[in-house]
Formats: C-alpha cells, sequence, structure tokens
C-alpha cells in the first residue's frame, strides 16, 4: 500500500548509526549534515504521509517483517498511519527538525557533537517507530527505545555527577512507570490473545468490566512513568541536566507525550471502563494544578518551563480523562510548538549568558538579545493562553470538554491552574528580560545567538501563535474534524456537544484570569509595586511547600529510596556475602577437598598410567570375548 | 595352517603389538618407550594391510599409509620434546619427569 | 617359471661380479684421473701401469690386524661395516642392464628384477645403508667417529628428501616407479617431423637432474660433501676406529654407492642403455663412467662445504627447487594432458 | 605346508625375536638396531601380503627416518646416566608382563576362535595388476575417495614439523642472552701470550660484534683470553 513508509523511520536511523560509527574519526564536527538530512527526509515524507491520510486513504500500512513468528505469538514489524499517527509523525518530525537546525548553533564546539548527533537522530528513530507501531509490543520496545535514549541525553554531559545521577533517576523512574505497562500488555494477550491495536480494541466490548478497568490502569502507569504526571513526574525537573535542545525535543515536545499519545491511541479500552477516566482526569487535573504552583516559585528558568512541561501535560491527560481526545491531541500539538519555543528560547538564553541559568542573576536580557526575546514572549504568551495563540485554543477546549463533559471540579481546577500558568510564564518573561540587569556585568556579555538558533525560535514562534487556528472554531475546526474519525471508530460518542455559550463563557473567563496573572506578575517584577519576598513571607508554609516541590523528592527519598537502600544493604551483607557467595565458596570448598583426596591417584609416574590404560584394555577385550561367545554360541 | 591364512598375520600383530605394550609398560627409558609405541603402531599396520589382503580391499593399505603418515609426525614431535625435556631436567628417564604429581 | 628364476640368479651373480670388478678398478681410475689432474703421475708400480695396484690394496687390507678398540660396542663395531657392505649392492637388482633377449630360446630379462617401486626400492636400500656409518660411528666408542656418524646420518637424512623429491617430475612424466618402464618410456623418441629428439628425461626434467646430481653426490658423501670424514675436524669420521677388512667394507661400500648413483642416473635421466648407435648395456656403462669422472673431478677441484652451508644447501635451496619442479611438471602435465 | 607359510614364519618370528630385543636390551642403541630388523621383516612381511608400495615406505619411513632420529637422539642426550642403569620398577614390571600375557592370551583366542567371514573387495590381485600395480591401484583409491584426509595428514605434518621446530629451537630468545658465545679465532695474539691485561680499557664485546650461533659466523677478533671460548663445534651437550 505505501511500501515507502519505511523510509521515514529508516533516513534518520541510517544518520544515528553512520554518525556512531564513522563519527569520531571521519565525520566529526560535519556529523549534523547528516542528522539534518535524515530527519528532513522523515520530516518531508510525514507531510507527504499527512496530505494522503488528509485525502482519505486511511490506513496507510506496510508490513515489513515478522519479528516474532512463535506459534499463536505473531509480532509483525507493521507501520500503520492513521489521523492520529500522521499529526504525531508531523509534530516529531517537524518539531525534530527545528531542534537539530537550532542544536547546530548550540552544540557548536562540544566535543561530543558527533555523540550528540547520532543519539538525537536514534532517538527520532525510535520515537517515529512508537507512533508508528500497529501493536502493543512494538509500541513498548520503542517506547523503551526513546527511554533509553532520554538516558542517553540527560547523561549526555556524564562527567558531570549531577547530569549522571539525572539520567540515572529518569530511568529508574520511567522503570515503575513501565513496569506497570508491560504487565497491561502481557495481561492484554492473557485476554485477548493477541497485541495489535487493532484486535485488541475489537475485543475489548467482549471482556469483563474489571479487566478492562484493570488493563487500562496498567497502561495508564506507563503514561504516569513516561508523561511524568503525578506521583512519578519527579525526573522530569531533573532531566534538565541534559543539554537544552534535548530538553525541547525529548522533554517537552516529543517523548513526554508518548505517554498521552498511548492513552489516545487506546482509547477504546479507556473509554470503555469509566472508572479508569476518571483516574485519569483526577491525575491530570492534580498534576496540572500541583506542577503550576511549584513553577511559580523556581529559580532555575529551566526549571521553571519544566514543571510548566509537567502541568500541560496534566492538562492533556484531564482531557483524555474527561473523554475530550481531539482536545488532548491538540493541545499537544500547541504544546509542542510552544513549548519547544520556550525550551529553545531558554537555551538560547542561556547560551548568551554563557550557561547562566538561575534567573536571578538576569534582567533585561530585552535589549541584548531582541529576537529571543520577543519569540520567548510568543511562546509564554501562548503557554499562558492569551487569546489569540495557540495554547488559548487548546487549553480552552480541555477546559470546556471537562466542564461538558460532566467534570466541573476538574474543569474548575484547570482554570486555577490556568491562573498560575500565567504567573510563572509571565514571572519568567520578566525576570529574565526586563527589569534592571543584574548580571554581573564585568564577566557576562550577553549576545544574541547565531542564525542556526534564532531561525528555528522564529519559525516555532509562528507555529506557535498561528497553530491555534487548527482548531478553530472550537470544536469543529479543522484538527477535531481531522482527529474525529479516530475517536469514533468503536461507535461511542465521546465528544459531547458544547454549546457555543459555554466556549465563549470559558474562554472570557481563562482569557481573564490569564490576564490576571500577567497583571500580578507584572505589578510585581516591573513596577515592583508589589514585594515577592513579602508575598512568600505572608504566605509561609504554602510558599515553602510550593518552593519545596511539594516535598515530593523527600517523601521519595523517606519512603521509597531509604528502604531501598537498607533492603539492598542487607542483601548485599548478609544474602549475598553468606549465603551466595558461601554456597558458591562452599561448592568449590568441596571440589578442592574431593580432588585433594584424588590427586593421590596422580603419581605422576608415566608406567603408572599406561598400565592403567592397558588394564583398561584387557578388560575391554575380555568383555568383547565374553559378549561374543554367549550371544554367538 | 598349510596355506597363508588371515589368522597368521593376526597372531604376528598380536604378539608383536603386546610386545610392544610390555615394552611400554616396563622400561624407563623416555626413548625406549617411544620405540616400543613406533612398535604398537606398526603391529597395527600389519593387521591392516593383512586384512587388506585378506580382503582383496585397498582401504586396509590407505589406512596404514596414514598410520605411517601419523607416526611421521608423531615421531617428529615426540623427539622435539624429548630433546627439550632432556636438555631441561637433563635426564630422559620418565620415573624423574613427575611434575604432573603437585 | 623356474627358468625365469635361474636366469635372475645368474643375471644377479654376473652384476654382482661386474659391480665388485668395477669398484675395484674404481679405486685405481680415480687415483689415475687424481694424479693427472694433481700433475702426478699416480700409482705405476704394482702390474702394467699399475693395473694390479687394487689387487694389491686388496690383499694388503686382508692382511691388516682387526683391531676393536676398548671403548667399543663390540658386537655393533663389527656388524656395522656389514651392514653397508651388504645393503651396498643390493639396490643394483633393480637397474636394468638390457631389454630382453632370447637366449636358446628362453626368455631371458636382462634385469635382476622388474618391481613396481624400483626408484623407491633404492631409494630405500639407500636410507638402510646409513645405518652402517651410524651404528659403526657409535660403536667405535669415540667422539670424533660419533660426531662423523651423526653428520653422516643427518645429511643422508636430508639430501634423501632432495634425492626423492627430485624424482617425483620423473616419475609424473614417466607414471610409473618401476625402471624398467622409465627405461621404456625413454626409448620412444619424440619427433618433432623430420628431427628425433630422445625422450631422455634431462631433456624434459632438467633441474630435476641438476639437483638429483647434487643430492646423489651428497648422499654417497663424497667431496665436496664429505663431511663425516673431514680430517682436519673429526680425524677420518666414522671409520676412525676401523682398520683391515672391515675399513675396506666402507669404502667398497662408498664405491659401490658411486657406482649403483651412477647407474641411476643414467637410466633415470639420461636413457640407460640408449643410445644414438647400437644400444646396449655400453652405453648404460659408458654413461655411468661419465658420472664417476665427473665425482673424481669433483674431488680434485672443490674444497668441502662447512656443515651448515651443506644442510642450508639441502633445506633451502634444493628442496624449494625441487617442489617448484614437481609443481611446474604437474602442471604442465595437466597441460598436456588437457585438464587444465 | 606352501612355501609362503615357510616363508612368513622365518620372517615373523625373527620379527618377534627382534620386537622382544628391542624390550629387553638394556643399551637404547641396541634397542633401535633390533628395531630396524623388526620393520625390514615387516616391509618383506608386507612385500608377501601385495603390499608393495607400503612395503618401501615402511622402510623409507620408519628405518630411514624415524629410526635414524631416535638414534640421533638416545646419541645427543647423556649416554652416562642412562635409567637402565638404576633399579627398576619391580610391582610395574611383574603387573606389565602379567597384563600383557593375559591381553595376548585373550587376543589369540579372538583370533582362533573367529569366524572368518572375507567379503571379497574389488582389488583382486588381476585388478591390481590391470590397474597398473600396487602404487597406481593405492593411487586410485587415495585420491578418489581420500583427498580430504591426504590434505588432512599434509596439515599435520606441517603442524608437526612446526612444531618440532619450535620445540627443538635451542636459542629460545629468552635463553639467548646466557648462550652468546661464539667460536672465535685469535688473530693477532694466541691465547694468554703477549698482552697487557688492560681490563679497564677493553670495551665490553657487544652484542653486535659476536654474533650467536645463527650459522652465519663472523670472524671475531678475541681482544682477551677470556673471551676465547672453546666452543663444542656442532652436535655436542652444551653445558649451561
Amino acid at each position: 500500500m505505501a511500501n515507502w513508509l519505511f523510509l521515514i523511520p529508516l533516513a534518520p536511523l541510517v544518520a544515528a548509526v553512520v554518525n556512531f560509527v564513522l563519527g569520531r574519526w571521519f565525520i566529526r564536527d560535519r556529523a549534523h549534515w547528516l542528522g539534518i538530512l535524515g530527519v528532513g527526509v522523515s520530516f518531508v515524507l510525514s507531510v507527504i504521509v499527512f496530505a494522503q491520510v488528509h485525502g482519505g486513504t486511511v490506513p496507510l500500512s506496510q508490513h515489513l517483517y515478522t519479528w516474532i513468528p512463535a506459534g499463536d505469538f505473531q509480532i509483525p514489524v507493521t507501520l500503520t498511519v492513521d489521523q492520529l499517527t500522521a499529526v504525531m509523525l508531523l509534530v516529531v518530525s517537524g518539531v525534530s527538525l527545528l531542534v537539530h537546525v537550532y542544536s547546530v548553533g548550540y552544540m557548536q564546539g562540544d566535543t561530543g557533537f558527533y555523540r550528540f548527533f547520532s543519539y538525537l537522530p536514534l532517538f527520532v528513530f525510535s520515537m517515529l517507530m512508537l507512533v508508528l507501531a500497529s501493536n502493543y509490543l512494538l509500541l513498548f520496545v520503542f517506547w523503551e527505545g526513546v527511554g533509553l535514549c532520554s538516558y542517553l541525553l540527560i547523561g549526555f554531559w556524564f562527567r558531570r555527577l549531577s547530569a549522571a545521577n539525572a539520567a540515572k533517576k529518569a530511568f529508574i523512574v520511567n522503570r515503575v512507570g513501565d513496569l506497570g505497562f508491560g504487565i497491561g500488555i502481557m495481561f492484554i494477550f492473557v485476554k485477548v490473545g493477541s497485541l495489535d491495536y487493532s484486535r485488541v480494541f475489537a475485543a475489548v466490548p467482549q471482556l469483563p468490566q474489571g479487566a478492562v478497568t484493570l488493563i487500562a490502569l496498567l497502561l495508564f502507569t506507563g503514561a504516569i512513568g513516561k508523561s511524568a504526571q503525578i506521583p512519578l513526574f519527579v525526573w522530569l525537573p531533573d532531566a534538565m541536566e541534559g543539554p537544552t535542545p534535548v530538553s525541547a525535543l525529548i522533554h517537552a515536545a516529543t517523548m513526554v507525550t508518548a505517554g498521552i499519545f498511548m492513552v489516545a491511541r487506546s482509547f477504546p479500552i479507556f473509554s470503555a471502563s469509566h472508572t479508569a477516566m476518571l483516574v485519569v482526569a483526577i491525575v491530570g487535573a492534580a498534576t496540572a494544578f500541583v506542577a503550576a504552583t511549584i513553577g511559580v516559585t523556581q529559580y532555575d528558568i529551566k526549571k521553571v518551563i519544566a514543571y510548566s512541561t509537567v502541568s500541560q501535560l496534566g492538562y492533556m491527560a484531564f482531557a483524555l480523562g474527561v473523554g475530550a481526545w481531539a482536545a488532548a491531541i491538540f493541545h499537544l500539538m500547541t504544546h509542542a510548538f510552544f513549548k519547544g519555543l520556550l525550551f529553545l528560547g531558554a537555551g538560547s538564553v542561556i547560551h548568551g549568558m554563557h550557561d547562566e541559568q538561575d534567573m536571578r542573576f538576569m534582567g533585561g536580557l530585552k535589549k541584548f538579545m531582541p529576537i529571543t526575546f520577543w519569540t520567548f514572549l510568543i511562546g509564554a504568551a501562548a503557554n499562558a493562553g492569551i487569546v489569540p495563540l495557540a495554547g488559548f485554543w487548546s487549553k480552552d477546549e480541555t477546559i470546556v470538554g471537562a466542564w461538558a463533559g460532566g467534570y466541573p471540579i476538574v474543569a474548575i481546577v484547570g482554570l486555577i491552574a490556568a491562573f498560575f500558568t500565567s504567573v510563572y510564564m509571565f514571572r519568567v518573561v520578566f525576570l529574565t528580560f526586563l527589569g534592571e540587569e543584574r548580571f554581573d556585568h564585568d564577566h557576562v556579555h550577553p549576545h544574541e545567538s547565531p542564525p542556526w538558533m534564532t531561525v528555528p525560535l522564529l519559525i516555532l514562534a509562528i507555529g506557535a501563535g498561528l497553530a491555534g487556528f487548527l482548531g478553530f472554531p472550537p470544536e469543529h475546526g479543522f484538527i477535531q474534524n481531522f482527529l474525529g474519525p479516530v475517536f469514533s471508530v468503536s461507535g461511542a460518542a465521546v465528544e459531547h456537544h458544547v454549546s457555543l455559550t459555554t466556549t465563549l463563557t470559558f474562554g472570557v473567563i481563562s482569557t481573564l484570569i490569564a490576564l490576571s496573572g500577567v497583571f500580578l506578575t507584572w505589578r510585581a517584577y516591573v513596577t515592583r509595586t508589589l514585594v515577592p519576598h513579602a508575598i512568600a513571607a505572608r504566605l509561609g508554609p504554602l510558599y515553602r511547600l510550593s518552593f519545596r516541590k511539594w516535598y515530593f523528592d523527600e517523601i521519595y527519598e523517606r519512603l521509597v529510596v531509604h528502604p531501598l537502600y537498607l533492603t539492598s544493604v542487607f542483601l548485599w551483607r548478609v544474602v549475598d556475602v553468606h549465603i551466595i557467595d558461601g554456597t558458591v565458596n562452599g561448592v568449590a570448598g568441596v571440589v578442592s577437598f574431593t580432588s585433594e583426596r584424588w590427586r593421590r591417584a596422580q603419581t605422576g609416574l608415566l608406567a603408572n598410567y599406561a598400565l592403567a590404560i592397558a588394564l583398561g584394555a584387557v578388560v575391554i577385550v575380555a568383555v568383547y570375548l565374553i559378549i561374543d561367545s554367549s550371544l554367538i554360541r | 595352517m598349510t596355506h597363508l591364512t588371515a589368522d597368521h598375520f593376526l597372531l604376528l600383530s598380536a604378539a608383536l603389538f603386546i610386545v610392544g605394550m610390555v615394552g611400554v609398560l616396563t622400561r624407563r627409558n623416555v626413548l625406549v618407550i617411544f620405540m616400543c609405541v613406533e612398535l604398537m603402531l606398526n603391529a597395527v599396520n600389519v593387521s591392516f594391510i593383512g586384512f587388506a589382503w585378506e580382503q582383496n580391499s585397498m582401504v586396509g593399505q590407505t589406512f596404514a599409509l596414514f598410520v605411517v603418515a601419523v607416526a611421521a609426525a608423531e615421531a617428529v614431535v615426540g623427539l622435539g620434546i624429548i630433546m627439550a625435556l632432556s636438555r631441561r631436567v637433563d635426564t630422559v628417564d620418565i620415573d624423574q619427569v613427575r611434575e604432573l604429581r603437585e | 617359471m623356474l627358468s625365469a628364476y635361474v636366469s635372475s640368479y645368474i643375471l644377479a651373480v654376473i652384476v654382482l661380479i661386474i659391480l665388485l670388478t668395477m669398484m675395484a678398478y674404481m679405486t685405481y681410475f680415480e687415483r689415475k684421473v687424481l694424479a693427472v689432474m694433481q700433475d702426478r703421475i699416480g700409482p705405476n708400480r704394482t702390474g702394467p701401469f699399475g693395473l694390479l695396484q687394487p689387487l694389491a690394496d686388496g690383499v694388503k687390507l686382508l692382511q691388516k690386524e682387526d683391531i676393536v678398540p676398548q671403548a667399543a660396542d663390540k658386537r655393533m663395531f663389527l656388524i656395522a661395516p656389514l651392514v653397508s657392505f651388504v645393503l651396498a649392492p643390493v639396490a643394483a637388482a633393480v637397474i636394468p642392464f638390457g631389454n630382453t633377449i632370447h637366449v636358446f630360446g628362453y626368455p631371458v630379462h636382462l634385469y635382476v628384477a622388474d618391481i613396481n617401486v624400483a626408484v623407491l626400492y633404492v631409494l630405500a636400500i639407500g636410507s638402510m645403508g646409513v645405518y652402517g656409518i651410524i651404528l659403526g660411528g657409535y660403536a667405535s666408542g669415540n667422539r670424533y667417529s660419533l660426531l662423523g656418524g651423526l653428520r653422516s646420518a643427518a645429511q643422508v637424512v636430508s639430501y634423501e628428501i632432495t634425492l626423492g623429491l627430485s624424482l617425483v617430475g620423473v616419475f609424473i612424466l614417466s607414471g610409473s616407479l618401476s625402471l624398467v618402464q622409465i627405461l621404456h618410456q625413454q626409448q620412444q623418441a619424440l619427433s618433432f617431423g623430420a628431427l628425433q629428439v630422445p625422450n631422455w628425461y634431462i631433456l624434459s626434467q632438467p633441474l630435476a637432474f641438476v639437483i638429483f646430481l647434487i643430492a646423489a653426490v651428497a648422499e654417497t658423501n663424497r667431496a665436496p660433501f664429505d663431511l663425516p670424514e673431514a680430517e682436519t675436524e673429526l680425524i677420518a669420521g666414522f671409520h676412525t676406529e676401523y682398520s683391515g677388512f672391515r675399513f675396506s667394507f666402507y669404502f667398497l661400500a662408498e664405491y659401490i654407492n658411486m657406482i649403483i648413483v651412477s647407474l641411476m642416473a643414467s637410466t633415470l635421466f639420461l636413457g640407460g642403455i640408449d643410445g644414438p648407435i647400437a644400444s646396449g648395456v655400453w652405453w648404460l656403462l659408458i654413461k655411468a663412467g661419465v658420472f664417476l669422472l665427473f665425482y673424481v673431478w669433483l674431488r680434485a677441484t672443490l674444497p668441502r662445504f662447512r656443515y651448515d652451508q651443506l644442510m642450508g644447501l639441502a633445506w633451502k635451496v634444493l628442496l624449494p627447487l625441487a617442489v617448484v619442479n614437481i609443481a611446474l611438471t604437474g602442471l604442465i602435465r595437466l597441460w598436456g594432458l588437457g585438464l587444465l | 605346508m606352501s612355501a609362503e607359510v615357510v616363508v612368513f614364519d622365518i620372517l615373523s618370528v625373527i620379527a618377534v625375536l627382534a620386537a622382544i630385543g628391542v624390550v629387553l636390551a638394556r643399551n637404547p642403541v641396541h634397542s633401535a638396531a633390533s628395531l630396524v630388523v623388526t620393520f625390514v621383516n615387516l616391509a618383506a612381511i608386507y612385500v608377501m601380503l601385495r603390499a608393495d608400495f607400503l612395503a618401501v615406505v615402511q622402510v623409507i619411513v620408519y628405518t630411514g627416518a624415524i629410526l635414524v632420529l631416535v638414534l640421533f637422539v638416545i646419541m645427543l642426550v647423556h649416554q652416562e646416566d642412562l635409567p637402565e642403569f638404576h633399579g627398576g620398577r619391580p610391582v610395574q614390571r611383574a603387573a606389565g608382563f602379567i597384563l600383557g600375557l593375559i591381553l595376548l592370551g585373550e587376543v589369540a583366542a579372538a583370533v582362533l576362535t573367529r569366524s572368518a567371514s572375507v567379503p571379497s573387495g574389488p582389488w583382486t590381485p588381476a585388478a591390481v595388476q590391470s590397474a597398473g600395480g600396487n602404487v597406481q591401484a593405492l593411487g586410485q583409491v587415495l585420491y578418489s575417495g581420500y583427498v580430504l584426509p591426504i590434505q588432512a595428514t599434509a596439515l599435520v605434518l606441517l603442524v608437526a614439523t612446526v612444531g618440532a621446530l619450535v620445540l627443538a629451537r635451542p636459542d629460545l630468545p629468552r635463553l639467548r642472552s646466557a648462550r652468546r658465545e661464539t667460536s672465535t679465532i685469535s688473530l693477532g695474539h694466541p691465547r694468554g701470550t703477549d698482552v697487557e691485561p688492560q681490563p679497564t680499557a677493553l670495551p665490553a664485546v657487544s652484542a653486535s660484534q659476536v654474533k650467536p650461533e645463527t650459522g652465519e659466523r663472523e670472524l671475531v677478533m678475541a681482544k682477551s683470553g677470556d673471551e676465547f671460548v672453546d666452543h663444542p663445534v656442532w652436535g655436542e651437550r652444551r653445558e649451561p
């Protein structure tokens, strides 16, 4: 049908492999050309795919080979594209291409340049395969694949202890979610006997309610890990130790949305279980709120954006939970643009500030890096939900979806979180670009970034500004119509009808909330009529709760890490040393003891050995003689 | 036994083989042991060639030829080892070469 | 049937007599030729032109005391020369002195035996002969003798390989190991149009011939390869302790070996009894005589090789050349048979 | 009794007696000489058994090569201290003889009670004759059915040759420094005469001047009496 589909993931894979194998000695600082070429090919092909899908040929698929042909257990490697996949392909390859271009400027002169440009295409390959997979196992494989790339890239500067630790943390925390995901997949196989999406979804109505709920919750566990929901979101802020382009691509635009994508992909399962949907919605709303509150008090520019990402992922999750599937994907798409933009902008700032990340030592950068400022402003406004930028349309959609889906509390929490969103976003903008210059003028000379970096910023800014109109008018925009068929396959009416009045009301409310947040921060950080310290002091415990990230890390340390550590010590000191080593040494001891006894047979006299051989010969001949005589005669 | 039969050379072969074997078992000079091994190989060759003669076949002779070739290789390596040994421990008495004992 | 045995027996006796006579006069011949080459007169007192000199030498040696040294291994010491002497003429049994003739209506083969592996048989006898030397050297209980014996053994073993490999080319061309067959092959003249060329293997196997000649000289322990009896280093080598007729056994064996090798070379490479006119046994004798002259000539002109040079020549020069010759001959043979 | 059997019996009796001589002789050289007799007799028996080629190979390889090498080694090792001159091992010796006798009885019983079934192969004497003789017949069998074994044998021989070279090489690199001696010829002054001893002024003889035993000997000027080494020329055991 579409036997060139495999080229989409293949192109970055080739780039990755070639760069990895030859990069160190031959390609070195020219590695980016291959990476950009590979991802560019993917992007062009993705556009073609999107056009085809839009033209109505759905689904496109290509069977490559059968990976595991074990009786009933058939795992074909088949690439499938439907509307959802097409959107994801476009987002992934598009953002990846821009990030690749950006990285050329950002990573210039790094000793691991070739390494970076082999990991990054490898990630793109994995992500594309994840999106293109047609069954759960393949999805899981590349789910782990992107996890691996994430690990490699977070720990890219592995000589830095914090980077190595952050990479480890990301990997381990993700393991927790992946464990659930893996069990869920096994459970699916046990119940359905297949892992193919189509056959699984077709079988869902026949399954008992409890099983479906269990499967859905287990799958969502995976999403919680990968998409950084409460309670497993703690790895994402730490993941900011990686290079900023990595943060933009993996930890904002693409990989973290894999969980959202997976849940959306499995919507027949989720929509069949009301309990599971409720859990998703609650977790999503809680995440959106908690992360937003934390974001308000952080000083590290990347950390703020990271919490913002977590918060926005919460929006997507509760949109999924309330049944606003298209809204979730729409928000995913717009988020990819504006969050990618924000990270790249932050990266540009950090680049211009000579690797300074603390906002307390910035300020007034507007005149030094105007392009960065204006694009960052667009991104921040989009994130905060200012009309008519992308974030407004999609976020509003999710909140309206929640309200209309019968979850008014979720909607209200979403609105409150939106206020905080606006506050922390503009806090960043004002602290960084406006106000007095707090940096050390003697040592830091802020400057605008090179075109390699600013051009992607501009393109993403355009996207962040205009992508929202894909969802205009609300509920019936291009993106909703495009995705519609995907989320109505099962026949369940998942999209609720929303009246124009409701939409308009929520639009006005969220705009007012956003603007009030902007106003507040303006007063606090630009006009100085409000004193942040005074507010913090007034709020006391609440401020500390936010500043200490709701004590998640501490709780985990106390409840999980420390007990695990103690158990490990016990296993090492007692079980390993005494029981396992004792067994091994004991076996060896027995052997050496018996050998010591047997050694006496080894006299070293050749004659004795020869005698033994001769004796054996005599016996054998005798046995043959006896057998012959008794059998024949 | 008025005609030459297989029994003749089988007995000859057995006698030679056992003489060689007794030599290997009783002698202490590694060179003599070596010669006795060659004697045993030749005893086997007698059997091979005798059976080939009895059965009008060439396979026995072929085998005997391979035995000769392998014996030549064995002689070369064996004598090399004996030379190295005598240069090292200054004896050809295998009873004095007991390093495997420990 | 019986007549064949009888004729073979008679022939064997005749051959033995011829060999012994040739051997005896070989000594005379050598001394005379050497004398001429060294501008001397040579033996001329016993009989006309000293022709009875070999006889006188023989009588003298037989009269000498048979000394057995105290340190000698007596049985070995007594047997060793016999081994050399008895084995030396045995090889002559397979050399064809002519084709089959008819005497009184009976077919008489002018060779003692036509065995299928004649050439290998000669080599085998040659390799046996070395025992006389090595055991004699050992049994003398004398370091010089032992060293002479060891040198000789190493030399003969080394050169025997070269000797055998140099003949492989001839085997490939003739398709047989039988000297009679090889002789027959050479008697078939090749004709290139009007030109008749004898199919002597010296023409088709010149390299093999040269290798054979060198190896044969070394194999018989003759100058310039007479290391086992290098006077300046080893007194007289393995026969230092021998005297009287036991010494003469070694002496005779050496000369018989020379004659046998000359006959072999003539038969293998020069067409044996074949000649341009009136083929017959005399041609064989003439050719062998040329080789013997060559032997003496070598002795008169060339200095002795050093031992390592001798071994190096065998293993590093002649052996590779012989292998190359085999490969080339095989290839040409395959090409000639249209198998390439 | 046919003449064939008589000849065979004579040959085998000599062969076995000589073999017993191998085992009983105190002097290894006598053992080797006895073994030669055995091998030659066996070669004659091979001829009787229509294996001409193997008979010749037997003589050339076993007596002409292997036993010569054995004699070589016997003469190269110390003759003064042969194990034969020490006490034996009475237990092993008795056990060896007993085992040998038992095995002989067993094999004899097996041979004499065997039910001879003689499947006749293709190589009757006539067939061998028409093939051109024993050598040709053997060649046909070898090179039609046993090409791979022959090549493997060639490899075995090559490996054995290399192995023997490695084993027997006296100048292993780590031993070389201990054996840096050479035959020297004093040109200027004979040993110990008309030289003022000037040990400090004399430069040490460097390795490049004194070549180890490679066969490519150089003429080396001995600069002091101590450097003049009486070196055994060849074949004799070197004292370390």
